[in-house]
């Protein structure tokens, strides 16, 4: 399985990730998610979040989550992006590819990798108010 | 042993430190440093039982025995995506 | 909800369709599939698919996926391109994207509107051997 | 009544033809007329059981009461995507 894992405070370019996709043979699904920083956090109005990551940790359980994947799914490809530092409001702080032979399997992994992100991967989030 | 403590997030607001060193007897289990840092910063020990525990870059459980040199981080429930 | 539905034999350019997304106020997660034509078709090899379509009953039946999806999630915009005739091994046939506040619902509409989508809508395909 | 009648994907091999008329008596149900052309193409009929039926661009059911201008549509199981 091939993995790529960006973590920077560079925007997240999403045209040229899609633009530098490799499709491997037999790959019939590619699923993509993206979370775009959303105006309210709870009840407040906010303009930007900023996130802050224990990175080399948040690097090495990206890397035991993709190996989980890999052990489960017949997953080619999995393409990561997180942004750190102050991502504007209506930009993306997370990019996700998964490329897999058949779709079900490209949304299980997807969704597995998000939410195994959600519990493992050391990175927090500062609202800034409006 | 020197034990380095790393505090995430709003921790190391409550803390005033983002790292600190220990220092520490031999056979300090991580449940026992994490008791000793909440004695140092009291307000780290309103949020103990929602605390993350991490040596390097591994979780690790209260039991762990710490060794010498050890870098430990202590952090709210994380936040990505 | 905004919908966009494209049935063409034009090739589908994501990158293009990626920058032409418009994130909608309180918009948090984006899921984007793409079917792609693999190089085999059951034990045959194959070079492309042809795709027929029964266009106007199409739009019809991708009308009232869009609908349903509109009173069962609170999905803000839905965009779908299928390509039609010759698809090169590779290549794209179909491209889906929803977008929604969060992103179980974006899952959920995206994969309703697949599922529903190969039991519904009267498009086919005859594969090209090698 | 004429009904237009379309053959779609491999229905049209089977047939020999896109689309054809067919002439009928008022008040011909959707099953009977997808048993007329059964008779008329009889490869079709191998086929009977998986076929779906639409008139114009509705799914309708074996009962459906066909109407004189009515477009019906006859297909194997779609595959799109």
């Amino acid at each position: 399985m091939k993995t790529q894992l960006t973590i920077s405070i560079d925007p997240i370019d999403e045209a040229a990730l899609v633009k530098r996709r490799e499709m491997g043979d037999g790959m019939g699904a590619v699923v993509c998610f993206s979370g775009v920083v959303r105006g309210r956090e709870g009840h407040a109005s906010i303009t930007a979040i900023d996130y802050e990551a224990h990175e080399e940790m948040a690097r090495h359980q990206f890397g035991l989550i993709f190996e989980a994947i890999e052990q489960r799914w017949p997953v080619d490809s999995v393409r990561l992006v997180h942004r750190l530092g102050l991502v504007p409001v209506n930009e993306p702080s997370l990019w996700v590819e998964v490329i897999a032979p058949h779709r079900a399997e490209a949304f299980a992994a997807c969704q597995f990798l998000i939410e195994e992100m959600k519990q493992k991967v050391p990175i927090w989030k500062k609202p800034l108010p409006a | 042993m020197i034990i380095t403590v790393q505090f995430w997030s709003y921790f190391a607001d409550y803390t005033g430190c983002k790292k600190t060193e220990i220092e520490t007897e031999n056979g300090t289990t991580l449940a026992k440093l994490h008791e000793r840092v909440c004695e140092q910063f009291p307000k780290l020990a309103e949020a103990k039982n929602s605390t993350l525990k991490a040596v390097g870059v591994n979780y690790q459980d209260d039991d762990f025995m710490l060794s010498d040199g050890d870098e430990v981080s202590f952090f709210p429930p994380v936040q990505g995506g």
